[in-house]
Parts: C-alpha cells; structure tokens; sequence
C-alpha cells in the first residue's frame, strides 16, 4: 500500500489542489454575488468537494460527466479553466459558454464536461445518451452522471437508469445526497432514506460511500467505472455529504437545518480531512501544501482579473449560438 | 384600501381563501418555507396537512392535485418557474383541461396551478420560459395574468372558486410592486380586461408589460399622442370586446409581450384585430416581443432583449407615422 | 371453510357474471368494430377478466378506481351499466360520457369509476391524488390503480408511487403484468422482471399473484385495501396475465409472441378456471350456470340495442362540457 | 420519378439516410414492429443497435437521444401520437432546443423528433392534439410540416442531415396518399414554402390543410375566383417572403390550420401579414382552424370540426365580399 500511495503522490497532490480550488473559487464566487457582482442566482458546492473531485478523477480526462444545478464544482474537478469559468459567472463573452449559459450552464467540453442542466433531474438521461452514443460508437468511454438527493424523486431518473440498465450503459450514476432539496428534508420527500437503495429497481449495484472522503468517493467511482467499461453496464453510487451554505447564495430561508447538524458535518470537512490524510502518510509537508494553497489562490485571483478584463458580449452575439445558419433570425428586429 | 406588495395581495388572497373554504388546500416544493413567496406562513395556520411540500415530483404532485379536485378539493398549486412547466404538462393538458369534457361533464377539476415568470432574473434559458401562449393553444383552461396587487389578490380569489382550472402567471419584476387593494373580500371577474389608461390614438395591448406600457404612455402624451392602454388580466377567455373597441377608437394598434414574437400572445391579439378589427384599422399591426431567441444569461444582454419604454415608444411612433 | 364458501356464495356467482360480462362484452365490442360500426381503436381485456374482478369486488361499491387505456373490463367490474358503455363505444349521446370519451375514457363516477387515462401512466397520479382526497376528508375509503406492465416504465409511475407511499395515501395499486406494452416485451423494456419487485423502492409492500385466478387477486386486493383503510398507506400488487388477442383490435402487427406462449396462457383461461372452482365446490349447478350466461348476453345484446337507439351528440353539445360556463367559446365560429 | 404513399416516403428517406450515414439511428416504443409505419422493417437492414425499442419513457429516450446528439449521433426519434409530447416536451424545450445556445457553441444536436397529429382516427382528446404551434414558440427548433410524399421525404431527409434539432408533424390522414416522387438522392430545403397552385384573387396558406385547400381553390375555380394556395411545408423558420409577396399580390388572406384557433401557426401567419403586408390588404383576414374545443370521440361530431372544403370556400367568398 505505502508503495502504492508514493507512486500515486502526484494525483492525491492534485486531488487536493482540485478540491481546493473548488472551495477558494467558491468563496471568490459568493464575494463577488454579495459585492453584486454576479446578479443571478448560485448554488455553492462548499462542503461537498470531496464528491466533486473524487468522482471526476476516478474517470479520465476524455471521458464525459454531466452536471446539474450545483456544478460548479463538477467542471474544475473535471479540469476545466479556472479563468473561462469566472468569466461565465461573471457574463463575459469569454466565458466558457460565451456568458450565455451563467452559474447553472457552464459546460466545458474540452474536459468531458457535457454541461450542466438546470431542470432538476434532466441531465441524467443527457447522461446515459453519452453512454449510448460511446456504446454505439465503441469508443470505451464511460459518462459521469452527478445529481442530488432531490433529483432522485423525478420521474426521469427513473426512465434514464432504467434505460440505461436495460441497455447496459456505461454509466456511473454518481449521487450527492446533501439530504436536502432546498429546504425540504429526505425524510418528508423520499419513500427511501438511502438514494443507493433504489438501484435495485434497476437491476443495478448500488453503494453508499462518505462523501466526506475524497479516496472512498474516488474508489467507489473507479470500481463502478471499470465495470461499466467492462460493458456490464450502469452503477448508482450515492455520497453522503453536506452543504454548508444556503441553497442558493442569494437565499434567505428560515431555518429548516439546526444548528448542530450543520456544525457536525462541518466537523468532518473534507478538505481539512484529506489535507490530514496526505500529511499523516507524509505525503507532502505542511510546507508544500501552504505553497498549495497560495497557488490556488493565485489562480483564482488570476481568473477574476481575467474575467474583469473581458468585455460583456454585444446584441449581435445573441443569434451566434442559437442555430447552425441563424442568419433567417438575425434578419429580424429585435423590438 | 390597504396597500401591499403583489406578493403580500395574493398571500392574503390565498389565505382569506383557506380560511373561507376548508376544500382548498396548498402543494408545492418548499411551500412551507414559501421559496416562491406567496406560501411563506401558511402553514403556521393551516397546519401541514393543507400546506404541503412535496418532493421534486412536478408531474406526480399536479396530477395528485387534479385527482383530487375530481373529487371535490381546491388545490392551489405552486409550481414556481414556469421553465419547469414542460414536466408537468401532460398532467395539465392532458388530464386538468380535458377531464371534464372526456367524461361528459362527470368530473370537475376547480385547480388553481402558478407559475413564475422570471426575467432580469439573470438565471439563463433554463429558468426564463414566458410559456404563457402554449397553454392559451389548449382549450379547457383558464389563464389570469395580473400585473398589479389589486388584480392579482382579486384574481387569484376569483381563480380558486372558479370550477374549472385556471393557470396563474406572474412575472418576477412585478412581486415587490405595491398598490392600493380594496379591504375586504373581493374579486375579479375573469374574462374581463382593464383598460389601465384611455386613449385616443392608440391602442397599446400590453401583456405582463403594463409598466413599460404607462410608462410609455406618459412620454408620449408630452408629444401630444394619446394611447390607450389595455391589461388583458385574462389571456383565456380573452376580453376580445375591451380590444376591438379600443381599436374601433383609436384605428391602431401595437401590442405587446414579455414572451417570444412567434405565437405569442401578442400574435393571438393582433390575429383577432386583423380578422374582427380590421376595418377600423388605419396603419399596420406593430408587435413588440422578445425576438425568437434564447434568453442570455450575461445581465447587460438580458436587459435588452424586452420590450421596454423605449421600444414601445419607437413602435407607437412607427404606427402613427404610418 | 366451507361454511363461509355458503355464506359468500352470491359474491362468488357475481364474480363470475361480471368476468363473463367482460367478456361478452369485449366481444360484441370487437364485432361492432370488425363490422365498422366502431370507428376509432380498441383495447380487449379478453384474458384479463380476472384481474378487473378480482380488483374491483376486492373494494367497496363507493370506493374509487382508475383504468387506463385497455380499460372497458374495469367499469364493468366495478359494477356500472353496460349500456351507458356500449353507448359510449357506439359514440352515442347517451354514453357514459356522452359519447366525448370513447373506448379509452369510460369513467363512471356512480359506481366510483373516476376514468381511464389514454397516455400511459397518467392515471396513476390521479389515482393518488384521489388517495390524498380520501386522506383529507376522512372519509375511510380506498383508490384503486390498474395499469400495465408498460406503464411501469414511465416517469410518473415514479413519481405517483413515492408521493403515494410518503403521504401514506390509501391506494392499491394493480399491476395488470401481461408482459407486454403493444409489441415490446417486458425482457428487453424493463430491468426487473416482476414489477412487484419496484415496490421496495418506494417503501411500500409488493406482491405477485396469479392474475387468472380471481380469488388470489381478490385477496390480494383485499389486503391491500384493509392496509389502506388501516392507514398504512400503499401496496403494490402484482397479477400475472395475459391478454389474448392483439394490443388492439384493429392492429395487425409482425408477430412477436410464439403461437405456443399465447396457446399455454388461454389453458389457464380466467372463467374456465373460476368457473370449475364454482360447479366443484357445488355453488351452483351447470344449469345454472348456463342461465348466468344467457343473462350475460342478453345484457350485451340490450346494451347494443339501447346504444343503437340512441341519437349521436349533436354539434352544440361539444361546448357543454369544456367549462363551467362556456358561453365566451360558444359564441364563437366553428370555422 | 417513383409513385409511393406518404410513410414509404418517409422510410425511404430515413433507410436511405440510415444507409448514407452510420451515426444515423433510430429510437421509439415499438419501432421495430413498425407501429407508427415509418420504420417498419429497418431492424431488418440495420439491426437492432440501430433501430431501438424503447420502453414507455417518452421523456427518457427523447432526452438519450439529445446526450447522443450532443456527441456526434443522428438519432431519428420515433414519438407516434403527438399528444404524448408534453411527457417529453422538457427534454425537447429545455435540453434539444437550448443545449446549443446554452453552452455558448459547444454542442449541437442533431436530432430529428416524429409526432403524428391525429385526426378522423376517433381516438378522443387524449390522442388528437396538434401542437405545431407550441413548439413554433420554442425558439430553437426546426420544424417540418410535410404534407406529399414529395416533400416528406425531401424534407426528412434535410432534417437528418441539418445540425440542429428538428420536430416533424405530420397528419395522420397524410399516410396513405400516394404521390410522385423524385428517384435517387433529394432534398429539399427547410424554409421554403410551396406554392401550390397559383392564383389571383385570395391567398390561402395552408397548414396541414393543403387537401382542402386544393379542393376549395378547384370549386371556387368554377366560380372564377382564383385561389393561390400557399403550403408551408417549413413552420420554423416560415417562409415569409413567399407569403407576403403572395399577399401582396392578391390583396387576401385566408389561413387555415388544423389546430386550435388561439394561439395557432394560423394565428402567426395573420399577425405576420397584419404587421407586414397591411398595406395589400383590401379585405380582413380569416382563419379558418379547428375551434378552441377538444376533439371528441364521436365520430359524427369529430368529422365536423375540422377546417374543411367547405369551410375553406365559405372564408374565401367571405373575404372576397367584405
Ligand atoms: C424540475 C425542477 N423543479 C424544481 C427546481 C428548483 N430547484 C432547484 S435546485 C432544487 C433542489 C435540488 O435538490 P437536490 O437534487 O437534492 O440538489 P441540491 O440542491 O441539494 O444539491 C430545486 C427544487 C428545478 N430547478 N427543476
Ligand atoms: C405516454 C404514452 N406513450 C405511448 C402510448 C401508446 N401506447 C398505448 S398502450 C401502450 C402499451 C401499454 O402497455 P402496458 O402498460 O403494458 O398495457 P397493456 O396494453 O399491455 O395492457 C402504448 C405504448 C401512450 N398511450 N401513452
Ligand atoms: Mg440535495
Ligand atoms: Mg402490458
């Protein structure tokens, strides 16, 4: 094991930079929506990076993953641009959709990252037609398909793992199940209190893991990935974890969460876990990971200057993207 | 006269309508904590049982709120942004309009089913649906669009005790509106426009754009044009009579739509005038609408995609100059 | 035993006069139809009769049931007038629904019969939604839900089923599994080979019954309505059936079922079977028998004949039902 | 030129695409039986992989089939009756026709979605809308609207290869008319209307009702009254040019469209000529569409309902005499 976990220095290094800059975007993120900066609204992925970053890495760069609306953290576990990524939130024409798609859209397809869907639910059959179209093709590919806790009471996760059982899908159904849905409870909204349990609806395996542990998400996400690349199709993986902020930055609820359980998850923070992992088996110095840190944070100031300097895109950048030829549109006025 | 928000009118018109009638009852996601605003309270005096929060389940709770409104419920349902519409549709349409004229008038569906249209809301395409035309193309519904706290407390009334179904559409921009609300209970026919200021050259149609439309209305008497302001208030039945009047007055007509040009509402509006007004008409039909494109998530291009004061002038002008 | 065989010997006779009903019923349908006097398309619960009975005399006469889109065997059996349903298939004004509804609407609220839903899984939330009335006003009864294998498959099956099963609401629903949806097999459309098997998913019990022996769905039913009434909420119910003749009475489709399968299922034939279990217990004789089924037929026949007589809806009609007050659209031009 | 049906159209265009192109597949419930007819026996050329039977998951394969697009595939999505599209109509609305846009040009999807619109098949409410006009409010989309053998399959076949998403609606009385059709490899262009049959004295445009239309122009023939009858074919984008120099040209506009009156491509085609060909106009426009009711089982009764010959020859003496 120790072997094994020296060979490996390089990826738990980087697993940890990627978590980290989840965290330190995210908090650049929500500084820049309280200065009104970023005017919409954007849901934080604070407290669940072990999840993000354990599922992405457990898959390789060309292969896909699909988002939802929490997902801004899916895109940088996946290896997206820091820069292009601040300049979406921030509306730039440089942004990695142009500043079209915004907080709940960013896609990098450069990465594998398909996009993210912000209709609850709705990119899990996105996902499993990825896994349809590397089936059909034969490319060996799998898809990563993260959704949350709420998402598995729509009607279309039951049609999207079903089909892609039935047609033994390479896909890895990967859930974090933060066990709330804006302010409603699992407890009042879901007939099973563990997601993982469903998978049997499907004839598939499914597995809960502490989505507080970034090896334990990674394993379980390797292991489901490997077998669907085996061609023995779909895996439902769910992560216990938690969010740490509101649902939605902007959001001012009354309390639905008390105030110790919130406190308890945060007692098991993933980053502040897996930095202890990694200096324990003097893996890095304490050292090194401050110079970490300082790097993150650099990238991250970085992306907001970037995305500052970028222009807004102009009126006629509108049609661009909407069709192939968008030329019988843009003809017309805009009143 | 009390004067409240457009989200505190219709709070007070659904709960003076919980209070009235024990049959209606509240479902919705985070109806409890009152996400979309309107719910926020109910549930402390009406207990969970009429105020419930349902799972991420659009279709499966819209259709549980019309199988029970066969039987005899009021629900009110809030569905929150009208972008999640289209997983619901099939219960609206299919089941909600059609139920009673499938069973030959066995079945009722008295369900009230909201939905929140955002704009400068900055949350992209996906949450920035103005669905308000596709569900007047389904016959068996009932459609209200209020604008102001008065016609959204006394539609929403109206709404509720009405038998058959009814859609609710709101625009974001309008929730921290105030305005003067009669005390008491009242309530707002359905099926009636309210001609929101008098004209005498124009007859602007506005539909979830009244402000823009005063707005416009104000710049323009300083050049001496006089336009005539019509709120539909009702998209389904529509208050054909209120518009054709207008236009036989006024001989023009622009009209407009916080929706997307191609059968928009505003199509709808401009269709009737050509085929039942078209005598009286002396210029060219002019539509100001979102033009047939996604919305943008970038503000400054969000913000200029509406119609707004600006483009309702320059329309108004064109028709004239016409 | 035997005693309480005596004492229930008029609901064991009934239960067989409505599967004849059913029967004889579908079949003039299907002559009426072959015939062209019925004009649209037709769904035959012919091999599916027990099902429909052994459901509907499981619950109480003002107890609410919904149907689907094969769907004239569960008014039927649930105890409404044939001839108000001949009329309706015959599109005649006296129809149960005035001739608006057609074959894949019978609804008869009199007898509790809330109506049949033509897209596939639809009626399963109005199903529930019936439950949460039944829940809020107290009023102790039960809802039924038939529907098919194929319906299994759909979102809102999902959605319906979880929502029933969190609200605890009181509905039995019925699986009428005849392992296809029009020419798909359930081996290739769904990942688990018994649907009762999804029950565990939503936390609620699940059951497989024969679907040809009426007295097992009868029980099964029965069950499941005391658990309702009970305030124990759901049940999902599984009968293994089978129907005899095409999805539809007028497709005529490639064949994708062997000669021997549809064969080995009419061996098993519902009423053959029902019938043998009456004449050897000796709750009725032969002859009496024989005198049931010539009352059946003369029902048929009565029913063809009111519907015969009856006038089509004229043009004016069609707005009587689309609103509480359609006069707005009544006034309006046809063209 | 080879005579066929409208379907044999339509499967020769997809097998000959299926052939022409490997990312090209075809998805639906029942399609290798063939139920809605167009795909009958593909499963024998090109296999199951191909050709997919899907389980009753409308929302499910339709949004696979968006994933699939997304990343190369072609997929020919099999939806049959056009009153199941609100079950799908989220993965066609929110993902099909905003992916693109959305992510700023990253993806594309290139899928083409079926829907049958049923009329005289007596199959009630629930299976008899025609929702052209709720998807023509989508921007996004493509949408085709053949109505000849010709055409469908010059049209179908333009559909698969153009990268963005379209939604073909054709009308199931369509099926078995048999017409020319060009041999070898053809298409024709999305946006182009026909017009087929020229005329003087009133523009008919007519949607899904080209039959009709025809038959009305040939009666009124005989009365002198010459009907240029406009078909067209491409619903989004609509060939305005076509209509309005038409218009321009005949100074009169019927347009009739098997939908519901409110909110109708109908609807959109007199709002376009009310703002943009006004000045031709020498008379009001007429609709002539389906009324805002739901369509009813009864034979009789359904019969009645629809635009029609006679219809059409009223609206036209109509507009003639006004
Ligand atoms: C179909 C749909 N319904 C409702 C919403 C509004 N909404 C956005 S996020 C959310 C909660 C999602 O909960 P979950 O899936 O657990 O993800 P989490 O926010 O906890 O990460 C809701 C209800 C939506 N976006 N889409
Ligand atoms: C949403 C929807 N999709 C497709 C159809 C077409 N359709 C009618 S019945 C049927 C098969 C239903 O199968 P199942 O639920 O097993 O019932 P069965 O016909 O076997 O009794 C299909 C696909 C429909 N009516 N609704
Ligand atoms: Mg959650
Ligand atoms: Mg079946």
């Amino acid at each position: 094991m120790a072997v094994e976990v020296q060979a490996e220095r390089a990826t738990y290094v980087e697993m940890l930079r990627r978590m980290l800059a989840i965290r330190t975007f995210e908090q650049k993120a929500e500084e820049l929506l309280n200065r009104g900066e970023i005017l919409g609204s954007m849901h934080s992925s604070i407290g669940q990076e072990a999840v993000c970053v354990g599922g992405c890495m457990a898959v390789r760069p060309d292969d896909y993953m699909t988002g939802h609306h929490r997902s801004h953290g899916h895109p940088i576990a996946k290896g997206a641009d820091l820069k292009r990524l601040m300049a979406e939130l921030l509306g730039r024409v440089t942004g990695v959709c142009h500043g079209k798609g915004g907080s709940m859209h960013l896609a990098d397809f450069s990465v594998g990252s398909l996009g993210e869907a912000a209709i609850v639910g709705s990119s899990l059959p996105i996902a499993a037609g990825a896994g349809l179209a590397i089936k059909l093709s034969g490319s060996g590919k799998v898809c990563l398909a993260f959704f949350g806790d709420g998402a598995s009471n729509t009607g279309i996760f039951h049609e999207a793992l079903n089909l892609a059982s039935i047609w033994k899908l390479p896909v890895v159904f990967l859930c974090e199940n933060n066990q709330y849905a804006i302010t409603t409870s699992i407890k009042i909204s879901s007939a099973v209190q563990q997601i993982a349990h469903r998978a049997s609806a499907y004839a598939m395996p499914g597995q809960v893991v502490d989505g507080q542990d970034v090896l334990a998400v990674h394993a379980a996400v390797r292991a489901a990935a490997d077998r669907a690349r085996a061609g023995e199709g779909p895996t439902l993986v769910e992560a216990m974890t938690y969010r740490y902020g509101e649902h939605s930055t902007r959001l001012r609820l009354p309390l639905y969460r008390s105030a110790e359980e919130v406190e308890a998850w945060k007692q098991r923070d993933p980053i502040v876990l897996f930095r202890g992992w990694i200096v324990e088996r003097g893996l890095a110095t304490a050292d090194e990971l401050a110079h970490l840190e300082d790097a993150v944070k650099a990238d991250v100031e970085a992306a907001v200057e970037f995305a500052h300097q970028s222009p807004y895109p102009d009126l006629d950048s509108l049609w661009d993207d909407m069709y192939a030829d968008p030329s019988p549109w843009r003809e017309r006025p805009i009143g | 006269m009390a004067e409240m928000t457009f989200i505190q009118a219709l709070r007070a018109a659904l709960s003076e309508e919980m209070r009235r009638d024990p049959q209606v009852f509240v479902m919705g996601e985070d109806v409890r904590a009152g996400t979309f605003a309107v719910t926020t309270g109910l549930v402390d005096e009406f207990g969970p049982e009429r105020v419930r929060n349902t799972p991420i389940s659009e279709a499966g709770f819209t259709g549980l709120a019309v199988g029970a409104a066969m039987i005899g419920y009021r629900p009110y349902v809030e569905l929150t942004i009208a972008s999640f519409c289209y997983v619901a549709m099939d219960m609206i349409v299919n089941q909600a309009a059609k139920n009673r004229f499938l069973f030959g008038g066995q079945a009722k569906v008295p369900a009230v089913f909201r939905f929140v249209e955002f704009s400068r809301s900055y949350a992209a395409a996906q949450h920035t649906d103005r669905p308000h035309s596709l569900f007047m193309a389904i016959p068996g519904l009932k459609i209200i669009a209020p604008t102001t706290p008065r016609d959204a407390k006394g539609l929403l009334k109206t709404a509720i005790r009405d038998d058959d179904p009814a859609v609710m559409f709101d625009d974001s921009t309008f929730w921290t509106r105030r305005g003067e609300v009669p005390e008491g209970d009242y309530t707002i026919p359905i099926g009636r426009a309210s001609i929101a200021r008098e004209g005498r050259d124009v007859t602007l149609v506005a539909i979830f754009t009244l402000y823009p439309a005063l707005a416009a209305a104000e710049e323009l008497e300083k050049e001496g044009v006089s336009v005539e302001v019509i709120d539909p208030l009702t998209l389904v039945p529509l208050d054909t009579e209120t518009i054709l009047a207008s236009v036989a007055k006024t001989g023009r007509l622009v009209v407009s739509d916080m929706a997307h040009r191609t059968c928009s509402a505003a199509s709808e509006v401009a269709a009737l005038v050509a085929e039942r007004g078209f005598r009286s008409l002396r210029a060219p039909i002019r539509r100001v609408c979102t033009p047939d494109v996604h919305i943008p998530y970038s503000p400054p291009l969000e913000r200029q995609i509406y119609p707004d004061k600006d483009k309702l002038v320059a329309a108004v002008r064109d028709v004239l100059s016409a």
